[in-house]
């Protein structure tokens, strides 16, 4: 393994470090915590709801690089693939509390829903009004009784678009949540792996791929898919990803969204082509894609990949995705 | 059979030797089934459990357990955190006026953990060992057989929560990480049993 | 090779069409070339100096997502590592002048240069008048007659960033051109690859290196280094970075810029590792770091690595660096 | 001796096909010392040749160098495009009234490829194979072994223009990209002239 580290214990702390003094306009660091919060002076005339995520690190830029105006207001990194402690959401969650109450977004994984329901518990019993959403839009995984149900991915960054948007125009907490949960119901992604990614305390891949093979249905954490299949041109790769993901879709009628994620290791330019791609498969089945967006937004370390998420997304909803706003990463 | 505060902190002591000792096999056993950190997790509460009775040495039963419990809890984050966290807080809690027999010591714990994991045994989590466990020593015959046992059944299960879960069957063949660290709590319990 | 891609002489046409259909509002194709101008309802009421830059493909987003409000006119992309063709530059050239005339933001090499030249003096004979200048940062290659000169690498797109705003606010060609060529003469750069990049038509990558090895100074086109060493912990590489670029710094007093670039394939998390080390050795040389960024802003493809880049900035340079401007990629 | 346009059309297409044959070679030329896409870009400018002489048929020689030098322009990009372009383009003016020698008409190529690269023999260019061609055409000699000669004092050089001039005393020992699909220009050339 090959990284550019220091120790593997003060990763984490490290970069947050990293993150916030190149930021320092932006966003600043909770004292004893890896917590990030908005720095700007926006925030602290304002009143409105705080909306705040978090999760493993090695997804970045999620989810520091989406707080800001218009966005996350404060985000929590936990350490490399593992969910932050109770201690330091219950700390972000105070930060940003403006009496309006808070809205968790969570990605779906038992050590996340654990940690931020401990958190919870915390801040309720300082009487703050706290709502959870939980990102489940990996259909790779079925929604059954016999797992943990379907997983947190790159639609996350969508839904903490349009959520905080939604914040900044004054939205109040249950209609908030209500909204998130609206939208998470109609976010679906599915990704591929072309290279696991190397966990720094692990030191090598995750799993081993032939030089002519892909995963179909990979998460965000090395967790592996559902078929390996040999390597496709890109628009057969968008056909097929297209066609299972509109599969979930009972109604194809409106409009739609779509975030071409990249994995961390894979350059823009073969996002771009797979973009065109899925571009042209939409419009040869008559999708309307009023929105799209490309780029590495949640990530997995050094992972060779992609991921497609497709949004049924109405008017007001695009509008929301396409409002600018005030982050280091969005 | 009780465990008094010498020997209960002896056990944690014992736990915090033999995590620190398996981290990398423990984190070999999360990345073929999860995400590969559990052993760097469980390590990094281990040191804040030495740290914790290192600025103030634990002088009851409870404060042993409710100690080891917020080192987990503030210092393990993902799923084993709040898991081992819960199950000593709960401990804790119940040691505070009388001890207990370990048999109902550590069902308590392993009902924190069906509360907190919103699970139950024979879904591949440490409750497959911490129950099984609870009822040997219920049972009186509670001995390094059950532990190998209990690895053993959890090993053959197919995962229905946690990250393994996502696998489905193929899940089935690997040791569950959460259920290796768990038979080390219970071997470093057998070892100050004097088994 | 394992891409996302189809057929390898289709990969620029497909990722620029990618890059344009999922950024209507900021962006347009000129017809017949791959070269991207702006889009937006401001550039065609404002009459500015039009920028216009361009190079091979390949170090996305670099120059095409660097197009708007703010910074470039105009990008014209070439094949992977090769410049653009003369008559695509001059389509470029024409599509924004705006009557005040054209920059050239070029890269140093001959392939680049060469090329520029000729689309000059195709537009000089339509009475556009040019001004070009050539952005030779990387401080590993030696400035000697015996090379070709040092090469443009990371510092464009700070050069792009601040000539961009000048524009913007009016400045007329000849001062523009001054100011980027200070603006060149005080920016330096320097790269380490972990792992070269993998051209698409060769199919492996430019250079191995073993499995606990880096290479000092290399170019963004795999071109070699000056030297290969072991792997070292970010803190030491930090250190010996900014020890060599701020040597080229006879007067050390001042402020300062920062740039940490992620060569492609390198996550993040890395990338801000290594901002915060070299915050560190700034803040211990007691230099003045008045402006940061970090993040794959000049990429070679998936090349594993990264590059400092410091420039010497007055207020007035930190202030244009600050800028909002509306892009795809800043 | 003088090309006529039946065989200056033959060469060209030769050279087409030499370039189509041997463009990974050219990719791995300047995968050494370069950047890897010579034979790609080369490739292309060779397409683009047969594509417009598909068009229309070139029907005198000026027309016929103009038609590769503006191929060569407007496809290959890159430092060749605007070095063969030039060469070419400024053979094609000369031609526009009168034949001329072929050492003339290599000279005049030679000397745009030093106009437009600002550069000379001796750099580690193209301009190696060139220079000493076109002079052993004035002096009568011109066979494979100028050709051969011309590569190998070219590999021992080291680079001061172009991008293997960043590797310095590194690019030793390498043939030049340029200079290789210029040998195989000329040795074209030399099947036309039927030597
Ligand atoms: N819902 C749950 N109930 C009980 N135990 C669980 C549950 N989810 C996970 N676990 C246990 O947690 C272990 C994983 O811990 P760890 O790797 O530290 O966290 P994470 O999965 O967040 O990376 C699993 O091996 C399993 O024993
Ligand atoms: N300044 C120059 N003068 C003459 N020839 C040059 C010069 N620069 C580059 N060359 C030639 O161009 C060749 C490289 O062409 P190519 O690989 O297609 O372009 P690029 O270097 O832009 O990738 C070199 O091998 C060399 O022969
Ligand atoms: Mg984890
Ligand atoms: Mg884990
Ligand atoms: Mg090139
Ligand atoms: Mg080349």
């Amino acid at each position: 393994m090959k990284k550019i580290i220091n120790d593997v214990e003060n990763i984490v702390p490290e970069m947050i470090s990293g993150l916030v003094r190149t930021n320092k306009n932006l966003v600043r660091q909770i004292d004893g915590t890896t917590a990030v919060v908005r720095n700007d002076a926006k925030f602290n005339e304002n009143k409105q709801v705080g909306v705040v995520s978090g999760g493993g690190s090695g997804h970045e830029p999620l989810h520091a690089g989406y707080v800001g105006d218009g966005m996350l207001s404060a985000a929590v990194a936990g350490e490399v693939f593992t969910s932050p402690t109770p201690d330091q959401i219950y700390e972000a969650i105070k930060a940003v509390d403006q009496g309006q109450g808070v809205l968790l977004i969570v990605k779906n994984y038992s050590g996340d829903v654990m940690n931020f329901d401990m958190a919870k518990e915390m801040a309720e019993a300082d009487d703050i009004k706290i709502a959870t959403i939980v990102v489940d839009d990996d259909i790779s995984v079925k929604n059954s009784e016999f797992t943990q149900g379907k997983r947190g991915v790159a639609g996350t960054a969508l839904v903490e678009k349009v959520v905080g948007a939604a914040a900044r125009s004054g939205m109040n907490l249950d209609d908030l949540a209500k909204l998130g949960q609206n939208v998470i119901d109609n976010t679906k992604t599915i990704g591929i792996a072309l290279h696991a990614a190397t966990v720094p305390a692990v030191g090598h891949p995750g799993f081993e791929l032939k030089d002519d093979e892909i995963e179909y249905g990979i998460g965000i954490h090395n967790e592996r898919g559902y078929a390996i299949e040999k390597i496709k041109p890109s628009k057969e790769l968008a056909h097929e990803l297209v066609e299972k993901i509109m599969d979930e879709f009972t109604d194809k009628s409106g409009s739609y969204a779509i975030l071409v994620n990249g994995m961390g290791g894979t350059p823009l330019m073969e996002q771009y082509i797979f973009a065109n791609d899925v571009l042209n498969e939409m419009s040869s089945k008559q999708i309307d894609v009023e929105y799209s967006k490309v780029g590495n937004l949640v990530t997995s370390l050094d992972m060779q990949g992609i991921s497609l998420t497709i949004m049924k997304a109405d008017s007001e909803w695009i509008k929301m995705l396409q409002e600018p706003v005030t982050t280091i990463a969005w | 059979m009780k465990l008094e505060l010498v020997a209960a902190k002896k056990w944690i002591n014992l736990f915090v030797e033999k995590i620190e000792d398996n981290k990398s096999e423990l984190n070999e056993l999360d990345t073929a089934i999860g995400d590969g950190d559990h052993g760097t997790n469980m390590d990094r509460g281990a040191k804040a459990i030495t740290d914790s009775f290192a600025k103030k040495d634990p002088d009851n039963l409870s404060d042993l357990y409710k100690t080891t419990a917020f080192a987990m809890i503030q210092k393990v984050g993902g799923a084993a955190g709040p898991l081992y966290g819960t199950a000593f807080l709960d401990m804790s809690k119940a040691v505070k006026t009388d001890n207990l027999e370990l048999s109902d010591l550590i069902q308590i714990g392993s009902d924190g953990l069906k509360r907190r994991g919103e699970s139950d045994v024979c879904m591949k989590t440490m409750i497959d060992v911490w129950q099984p466990i609870a009822t040997a020593m219920k049972n009186g015959n509670f001995n390094q057989q059950t532990i190998n046992e209990a690895l053993n059944e959890n090993k053959a299960m197919v995962a229905t929560k946690g990250r393994a879960s996502y696998l489905e069957e193929k899940s089935k063949g690997h040791i569950d990480p959460g259920s290796q660290s768990s038979a080390y709590l219970f071997e470093a319990l057998l070892e100050v049993m004097g088994v």
